[in-house]
């Protein structure tokens, strides 16, 4: 609750900062200031946590855990490493500078939420305290049109989405009177209400939509290419994370007694979500782009934490999470150091800058899922989740199919480096950029080889 | 003595390193002579041990090592001494000493001479190795190392490409072989649990009662097989005479005397095995016969002088088996020992014509060559004489065994030996006659060239005439004799089968008979030579001359299809069909990417079309299909 | 500790290689060398208290262990890894080499990864030694290799890790099966495995044979492999085909036999089928071939044909053939790529075609490869002969009904096999000078060096095979 | 049929026609319209339900200050029935029938529903402003808050958005 | 006064509004299709709170207006920027993202 009060404030603080000063470096000092003072709140609460306890705030609409506020730590701590790897290239977006920084503190508040909600209404304007911010950060490069382009396109499908998702949310209400998560009692029920079965279809649709799940992931590529390349950064990895916290944490808490009739569809989303992402990216030319599809993809791999009812899956969750927005936010600061942005942008990277070749490399292996980075950690967990739920053989072997097909781009990217002779353009790195970029590779070796890390006793 | 036989192996391995290792700074003339000592003295061992072994020496097991011990598998390193391998190692190191003797004055000139001796004396290793075994491992491994000398030796001059392609040809068609004699080792190995001699014939003389007949069958087929392939039997005798390509004292050694006899050796130390199979002692008897009627006839129309040579080897190998073939093992044995010495000499002595006709071996344009080089022509009748069984030369005995245990087994079998037999004494002569006597008809470079080989050539000449026109009387017929030498000594080693005994006034009529015959084909053949017209042949004789097109028949019935079934599965299975499958995958799988990545079409509507369709079909999935 | 060190100086090797810039290559084969002598140690004390196993708790959540034992067969794995990266490194030195820091770091990457792969006896790791033995390797090929060496090795990387991600599968469903506790221990996979009902068996057969036959790799599994071999620099196809492809094997004998051994006898006579129409698919193939990287590559395919049905035919005798054989085939095949790279160095082409006359020129090579050639083809008395003699027994041994068809067309093999390998040399060697070579270098002492060290194991163990059976005895 | 049936039949028939009505009408400003009226009309089905105050909300913040907001937009846009492009019928058959797919669908699928019951028509205080400002700011204090959350970040975004650029 | 019928009129109005989404080509009346969707789920959330006579479904509907208010406020802006740029608010002449 400190957090989510920190953030508020912080945030109005950040918008105010915004119009006072002018000089976006200040800001840009401010914002990274106000983030670690955020984090340092996230911890102190986590501190001042005893161990197994529950907090329940609000007639139960909060209901705050070691666990929520380890989660909401380790999110606050990416957004954090994300500014300090990007705040040179947010800065470069648009005029509003202050208010981009405090449209991420919002979205953090709506993060936080997701992390603890115990009733749907608190869920929902979760959502949408995530989700708003969004359609902006979209739209904000406005000499772009492409930017507005995705902004407009995000909006709208945005908005459909919400509609299902409340129709999910009143049907579930009116088949059971509650909108407190913890208390639906369909266990009683000798037969389960069809009511409440569409209501978890509309959920699970809207949360599709959320995290960019087949069929509902169109929006994904369009707005990912569009925006700018920072606030894509942002936008798949925390944004992205912060709606399957939300998935999860209803569907495991309340529907986790009738999981076998959700499960199936569940399982199918995820084989289409790994199908769709894992295909189409294959033959983008842009990298971007690329990681907008590899972003559906990974989601796919994510999903599996909520397919597979198991307490391994919270635990997934928080390795995949991280794992995957690490080795994203590390690609995507890269990227923003290359001009172009095509596979060919890297063509003989490693010859010019064997130093950005050597941490990409690191990044594409975790994307990639190979042994002994944190992203081959994260598939082993939510893996180990799917082979003990039992029934989901097939999706596992499906899914890894899927991974070797994603092996093919994410070495593009490595030949392509490597292999293949050009001249990229690059920025110059600073050395705090260099460095960042070296604790960011770390991170995800530690991570890979002791993911324990990530997910400390107690939680 | 016998306890220090492995040094016999030893000094011609010895002399391998020496010569092998020193190819590059070995003299020509030291490295002659190191062969030729080496051999020497394995010889003087091998004599040693022969004379303890007449003098009533047990059968002897000399242990050097465990080759391979895994689990029940026990392989141990160890040499037999007994009648037959000593008797072996007496004709190997013997006839190999001459030949080596022979040699350092035939490659003399070669550039290559190190290397040669180093594979001669690798190859006399492997021989000895084959014999001297005291398990069947031992004698493999001794059967793959002659056919690697073989390979080595008949592609010695390796620039020329028909000659390496001979070369290929016989270790392949060994090998053919090989496998037959690996699988019969897995047999013996599977049902007796053993590879050594010892162990095993004493299994099957205990427990006959235990392995079916077909047991016994199949091992001996497989053995033959591995015969087969080592001594040139149909269907695998094609390399022989293109073995040819080697060097003339190599085709001497290897191609004559000795490594090409190995199949008897192989069959004669089995004779316990054989003994139970009356179905592979007949198989072996006609493949023998067909062999040595085929080789006979083709030998006839060859105007090669080593062809013709070559061609008699299969078919006196297929006397040998013939003889296996009707339980003779020690009248194999014998007819090895007289063919080792008479084919050694023929071979020497053509190649002695050959050296001094400056390489040509055609007969054609030869003739008269009896009057530059008569120690030469007085040696090679001496072969001829004794192959073509005109007593009391070696091979009269020794044939004559073979065609009495023939006409014992069967008449027709007899008959048909006969007609071989006399093929035989005709194509020798014809081949006599053709390069000794008439006319020179080769060039008049050659004619000024003729000369008698030196001494180091013609001594083996001399020593191999005597042994060929006296070793006969060791086997001297009971006819003769109060009792067979050999057929005693061996006995210990060999059991030979079921015997028919002839009456003694049969023997003499079936002598009479083929001596008779015999004399009138030399004297046919000297009419057919007398007036040589070397038109192109028609006929029986074109196919004949054509060598039945054994080898026209294999290109077309195995060679080439199996090469358009390798290009077959090169150019379709393997690229089209299965690297195309996997490859195929791949480009589904972008073929798929290109046609999925068209649904992003970039309209809104289609997107949210795209979605109420997907979110229909959740439904029908989530709600119809799913029983709850 | 002696089993870290193994895994460690080659690591520590590469690292100091790749900043090595010139004396990259003397740095690494130092470096290799040291691991050579620790093998060698490994080796001589396998059994004993100096090589006793080494365990770490590492990921306790997920049961995973930094375990690491050897047995015989474990240690013969590494002294042969240990004798076969020297020799890589010693060939090719006068060559000029690209950035050769990263070439030779890599190589000893490669290394300690095929060290962890032979010496780990969690999944974990194992799966984790797997995967950093394959990716170096992937680089090496893609950077140094030939013309088409980025479709190609895309492909092998793709396939091979199509087939480790099931192995994954396989793994953490065994894992699950346990009580928890060093859930990926070699001991606990092996009980879980073998508790498993039928049905079960069968899957996880499938999907650990599946990653283990493209590694080997046997019919019809093989296709990235003809092609990876010819594109690779010859230094990493030897890599790849003496010591990769026995991870394969070795994999089966260790994480695949002993785990599920209903399913192993259900499927061994299917899998026997494959890898024996395999032998002579693949015999029949290579006489078609005229590039000579390509012909050595479907031999090889040939070869693990008979060591792969050999594992699956159940006698202990194919077994211990199977690992003698694993060991001699090591080398063989790196004597074979060694004259192979001269040869291509010399000639400066793949193509059997233009080759020709090598004995003339140069026959010092001539001689090692016929002597290589004979190995490759089980001559008696070499080590090729001891390693297939108890693969044919064994197999011939076997309680499937099928056994002696099996062994008669393995058989086949031997005699195809002599066809194509002798096809090669007459090509490679003998015949007339080939026109567009007149002066062929000899051989320099470091790559002398490297064939006599081959030539000796190839004739030592040829006549005194029973170390190294002694040596894999050891359990 | 009671008083209140009819009504309830009466508004039903409004709010679905008027709904087809934005649906279908070509000109912006009619749907506009159209739209206003089904507001109206689920404001009365709300007055139906004993929700009083929520029908005046809606009325006062969904037709009043909503749907002006649409009004003005469009009217500052100058879009009329002229400009307004049409997608082709074939992709509106497609529509009609992938909504009402949909609705078949759902409506197949609820009905196997054992409802809980029909809706008391007799009058209850649960709608009445007092009462749910009791609710609000009793239980309903953090959402409320945190919608101001969401105003905020709304309004920053429509500065981010609606102020020009100027570079 | 069935719930059902409630329902069906709620659903049915849901569905309206996804055709306009569906039908139409101008983002200001997809938008406002949207809004008829949410306004089909406040009126279920109204007839479900008269059901289980529980206000807390009202309050729900406030919610979800505040939620649409916020959202129309930046959609509008949205629409008002792509406007200003391409002088239009056809969705279909926006795709230069695809593929």
């Amino acid at each position: 609750m400190k957090a989510i009060i920190a953030a508020t404030v912080l945030a109005i603080l950040m918008m105010y900062a915004g119009f006072v000063v002018k000089e976006k470096k200040t800001i840009l000092s401010i914002a990274t200031l106000l983030l670690a003072v955020l984090l340092g709140v996230n911890i102190y609460e986590l501190l001042t946590m005893q161990e197994g306890a529950t907090i329940a705030l609000f007639q139960y609409q909060l209901t705050i855990t070691r666990f929520s506020v380890w989660f909401n730590m380790l999110m606050t701590a990416a957004t954090l490493l994300y500014v300090l790897l990007m705040g040179n290239d947010i800065i470069k977006v648009g005029k509003h500078t202050g208010e981009y920084f405090a449209l991420f503190f919002f979205i953090l508040v709506g993060t936080y939420l997701l992390s603890s909600f115990n009733n749907m209404l608190i869920m929902f304007l979760g959502i949408e305290i995530i989700s708003i911010p969004q359609y902006i950060l979209a739209g904000s490069d406005k000499r772009n049109l492409k930017s507005s382009e995705a902004s407009l396109k995000y909006l709208l499908m945005g908005a459909f989405s919400t509609g299902i998702l409340l129709m999910g949310i009143t049907l579930i209400y009116g088949a059971t009177g509650e909108f407190n998560i913890s208390k639906f009692s369909f266990l009683q029920m000798e037969y389960i209400n069809p009511m409440v079965l569409t209501g978890v279809l509309f959920l699970i649709i809207s949360y599709s939509f959320k995290i960019s799940a087949a069929p509902m992931h169109f929006w994904t590529p369009d707005v990912y290419d569009g925006s700018p390349t920072p606030f894509t950064a942002f936008m798949a990895t925390i944004g992205k994370t912060a709606a399957f916290i939300g998935f999860i944490r209803l569907f495991h808490t309340s529907f986790a007694s009738i999981s076998q009739s959700w499960t199936i569809v569940l399982a199918i989303i995820t084989a289409a979500t790994l199908f769709v992402g894992n295909i189409t990216a294959v033959f983008q030319q842009s990298v971007k782009r690329m990681l907008a599809y590899s972003s559906i993809a990974q989601a796919g791999f994510m999903l599996f934490s909520v397919v597979s009812v198991s307490a391994l899956s919270w635990q997934g969750l928080v390795i995949y999470g991280v794992a995957y927005t690490i080795a994203t936010l590390g690609i995507f600061a890269v990227l923003l150091k290359l001009k172009d942005f095509t596979f060919d942008g890297f063509n003989g990277l490693a010859k010019k800058n064997p130093f950005l070749a050597g941490v990409t490399t690191i990044f594409i292996f975790s994307l990639a899922g190979i042994p002994l980075t944190a992203g081959f950690m994260a598939k082993f967990y939510m893996l180990q989740a799917a082979v003990r739920q039992g029934n989901l053989m097939w999706l596992v072997i499906f899914a890894l199919l899927m991974a070797a097909v994603s092996a093919y781009y994410y070495f593009r990217v490595i030949i392509a480096m490597f292999f293949k002779t050009g001249e990229p353009e690059i920025s110059e790195l600073s050395g705090a950029q260099k460095f960042l970029l070296v604790l960011t590779a770390l991170l995800v070796i530690v991570l890979g080889i002791a993911p324990q890390l990530l997910l400390p006793s107690g939680i | 003595m016998i306890q220090l036989a492995y040094l016999i192996p030893l000094f011609p391995l010895l002399g391998f390193l020496v010569n092998g290792l020193g190819w590059k700074s070995m003299p020509k003339q030291a490295a002659g002579f190191l062969a030729s000592l080496m051999m020497l003295v394995s010889f003087a061992l091998s004599l040693g041990v022969f004379f303890e072994v007449k003098g009533g020496a047990p059968d002897t097991i000399v242990p050097l090592f465990n080759f391979i011990q895994a689990g029940k598998l026990l392989i141990p390193f160890a040499f037999k001494i007994d009648a037959l391998s000593s008797l072996f190692l007496l004709i190997i190191t013997g006839v190999g000493f001459l030949i080596h003797v022979y040699s350092t004055s035939y490659m003399h000139d070669d550039e290559g001479v190190v290397k040669y001796f180093a594979y001669l004396n690798l190859f006399v290793f492997s021989m000895l190795l084959l014999v001297m075994g005291a398990n069947y491992l031992i004698m493999f491994i001794g059967w793959e190392g002659v056919g690697l000398c073989s390979y080595l030796l008949i592609g010695f001059w390796f620039k020329n490409r028909d000659y390496t392609n001979a070369a290929k040809k016989a270790f392949v068609m060994n090998r053919i072989g090989d496998l037959g004699f690996l699988v019969g080792m897995m047999l013996v190995l599977y049902h007796f649990g053993t590879l050594s001699y010892n162990e095993l014939f004493a299994q099957v003389s205990d427990n006959q009662a235990v392995m079916s007949g077909s047991t016994y069958t199949w091992i001996a087929i497989c053995f033959f097989i591995g015969a087969m392939g080592k001594s040139a039997q149909l269907p695998l005798y094609t390399w022989l005479p293109d073995a040819m390509a080697g060097p003339t004292p190599v085709s001497a050694l290897i191609h004559a005397a000795t490594m090409v006899t190995a199949g008897i050796y192989m069959i004669a130390r089995s004779s316990v095995i054989y003994n139970h199979s009356e179905a592979a002692l007949h198989f072996i008897a006609i493949i023998g016969l067909l062999t040595a009627l085929l080789a006979a006839s083709i030998a006839i129309r060859q105007y090669d002088i080593k062809k013709v040579l070559a061609y008699s080897t299969v078919s006196q190998l297929g006397f040998m088996f013939l003889a296996i073939g009707c339980g003779a093992y020690t009248t194999a044995v014998f007819h090895v020992m007289t063919h080792a010495f008479f084919k050694a000499l023929l071979f020497l002595g053509s190649g002695s014509v050959i050296h001094a006709m400056g390489g040509e071996q055609d007969i054609r344009s030869m003739g008269g060559l009896g009057k530059k080089m008569r120690i030469t022509q007085a040696t090679f009748f001496i072969g001829c004489v004794a192959i073509a069984g005109i007593p009391p030369f070696a091979g009269f005995f020794s044939k004559d065994e073979i065609l009495a245990a023939a006409y014992a087994h069967s008449p027709v079998l007899y008959y048909a030996a006969l007609a071989a037999a006399l093929m035989t004494a005709f194509y020798m002569f014809r081949l006599y006659f053709l390069t000794f006597t008439g006319k020179f008809r080769g060039t008049h470079e050659q004619e000024h060239h003729l000369h008698e080989s030196p001494i180091a050539m013609t001594f083996p000449l001399m020593v191999l005439a005597l042994l060929a026109a006296i070793s006969g009387f060791v086997g001297l017929p009971e006819v003769f004799s109060e009792h067979h030498a050999l057929n005693e000594f061996l006995s210990v080693a060999v059991t030979n089968g079921v015997h028919h005994h002839l009456e003694h006034s049969t023997e003499y009529m079936l002598m009479g008979l083929s001596v008779t015959l015999v004399v009138a084909m030399i004297l046919f053949a000297y009419a057919k030579t007398k007036k040589p017209d070397f038109q192109p042949n028609t006929g029986l004789a074109k196919v004949l001359e054509n060598k039945w097109y054994v080898d026209e028949l294999y290109n077309a019935v195995i060679v080439n299809p199996l090469l358009q079934f390798s290009s077959f599965l090169d150019r379709i299975i393997e690229r089209k069909g299965i690297d195309g499958g996997v490859n195929g995958v791949g480009k589904l799988v972008r073929w798929g990417a290109d046609r999925m990545r068209l649904l992003q079409n970039g309209q809104v509507g289609a997107y949210l079309f795209t979605m109420v369709i997907g979110i229909v079909l959740i439904f029908v999935i989530g709600l119809f299909c799913v029983t709850i | 500790m002696i089993l870290v060190l193994l895994i460690l100086i080659p690591l520590l090797a590469a690292k100091l290689t790749f900043f090595s810039k010139e004396a990259a290559k003397n740095v690494a084969l130092l470096g290799s060398l040291l691991t050579l002598g620790l093998s060698v140690y490994a080796a001589l004390n396998c059994g004993t208290e100096n090589l006793a196993p080494f365990a770490l708790n590492w990921m306790p959540a997920i049961g995973a262990q930094f375990s690491l034992a050897a047995d015989g067969m474990a240690a013969m794995l590494c002294l042969l890894t240990g004798i076969i990266i020297p020799v890589v490194l010693l060939i090719n030195r006068n060559k000029a080499i690209d950035n050769p820091g990263a070439y030779y770091a890599l190589i000893l990457y490669s290394q300690a990864g095929l060290m962890g792969v032979f010496l780990a006896s969690d999944a974990l790791l194992f799966y984790f030694f797997w995967e950093l033995a394959l990716i170096p390797v992937y680089f090496l090929c893609s950077r140094w290799g030939g013309e088409r060496r980025i479709p190609v090795t895309f492909k092998f990387f793709v396939y091979t890790f199509v087939g480790s991600l099931m192995m994954l599968s396989a793994l953490i469903y065994l894992s699950l099966q346990t009580n928890g506790v060093n859930a990926m221990s070699l001991q606990n996979i092996v009980a879980a495995g073998k508790a498993l009902p039928m049905m079960q068996q069968h899957i996880i057969f499938v999907l650990l044979f599946l990653a283990f036959a493209i590694k080997m790799p046997i019919f019809p599994f093989h296709t990235w492999q003809p092609d990876a071999y010819e594109q690779s620099p010859t230094q990493v196809t030897i890599i790849l085909s003496a010591l990769m492809v026995k991870m394969g094997l070795y994999a089966v004998l260790r994480w695949l036999l002993p785990v599920v051994p209903e399913a192993m006898a259900y499927w061994s006579d299917t899998v026997m089928t494959l890898s024996i129409a395999g032998i002579v698919y693949a015999s029949l193939i290579a006489m078609m071939q005229t590039n000579i990287k390509r012909l050595v590559a479907y031999s090889s395919i040939a070869h693990m044909g008979l060591m792969c049905a050999a594992a699956f035919s159940g006698t202990e005798l194919s077994q211990q053939g199977l690992m003698v054989q694993m060991f001699n085939h090591g080398i063989n095949i790196t004597g074979m790529w060694v004259i192979v790279n001269m040869v291509e160095n010399r000639y400066g082409t793949q193509d059997l075609k233009k080759m020709g006359g090598l004995a003339n020129t140069a026959p010092g090579i001539a001689i090692a490869l016929v002597i290589i050639s004979f190995a490759n083809i089980a001559l008696p008395l070499t080590n090729g002969f001891i390693g297939e003699f108890m693969l044919f027994t064994g197999i011939f041994q076997s309680a499937s009904h099928y056994h002696m068809v099996f062994m008669a067309v393995a058989g086949l093999g031997i005699i195809l096999g002599a066809v194509y390998t002798l096809t090669m040399v007459q090509k490679v060697a003998y015949g007339e000078n080939n026109s567009g070579v007149l002066a062929v270098a000899k051989m320099n002492a470091a790559e002398w060096t490297a064939v006599i060290v081959l030539i000796v194991f190839i004739i030592v163990l040829g006549v005194f095979p029973q170390p190294l059976i002694d040596l894999i005895g050891i359990r | 049929m009671d008083i209140l049936q009819i009504l309830f039949w009466l508004l039903t028939i409004m709010a679905i026609g008027c709904a087809l009505g934005v649906v279908l009408s070509r000109n912006p400003v009619n749907s506009v319209i159209f739209l206003i009226l089904t507001f109206f009309a689920i404001s009365g089905h709300y007055l139906l339900l004993n929700a009083q105050f929520l029908a005046i909300v809606n009325i006062i913040v969904y037709a009043g200050a909503i749907m002006v907001l649409f009004l003005f937009v469009i009217m500052l846009m100058n879009l009329n029935a002229d400009t307004e492009p049409q997608k082709s019928w074939l992709v509106q058959l497609a529509g009609v029938v992938s909504g009402g797919t949909l609705f078949l669908v759902i409506i197949a699928a609820i009905s196997r529903a054992n409802l809980l019951g029909v809706i008391n028509t007799e009058t209850s205080n649960i709608g009445l402003i007092k009462v749910l400002g009791q609710v609000l700011f009793k239980h309903y204090v953090l959402p409320f808050e945190l919608s101001s959350v969401l105003f905020l970040s709304a309004m920053i975004g429509a500065i981010v958005i609606g102020k020009k650029d100027m570079e | 006064m069935p719930i059902q019928y409630y329902l069906f009129l709620s659903l049915a109005l849901f569905c309206i509004g996804v055709m306009g989404a569906l039908m139409r080509r101008n983002a200001i009346i997809i938008f406002m299709s949207i809004e008829l969707m949410l306004n089909a789920v406040n009126l279920l959330l109204a007839a479900f709170s008269k059901m289980y006579n529980d206000s807390a479904a009202q309050i729900f509907v406030f919610f979800i207006m505040v939620v649409a208010a916020a959202e129309v406020a930046v959609g509008l802006a949205i629409i008002v920027m792509v406007y200003r740029k391409v002088h239009s608010v056809d969705v279909n002449i926006l795709n230069r993202l695809k593929h």
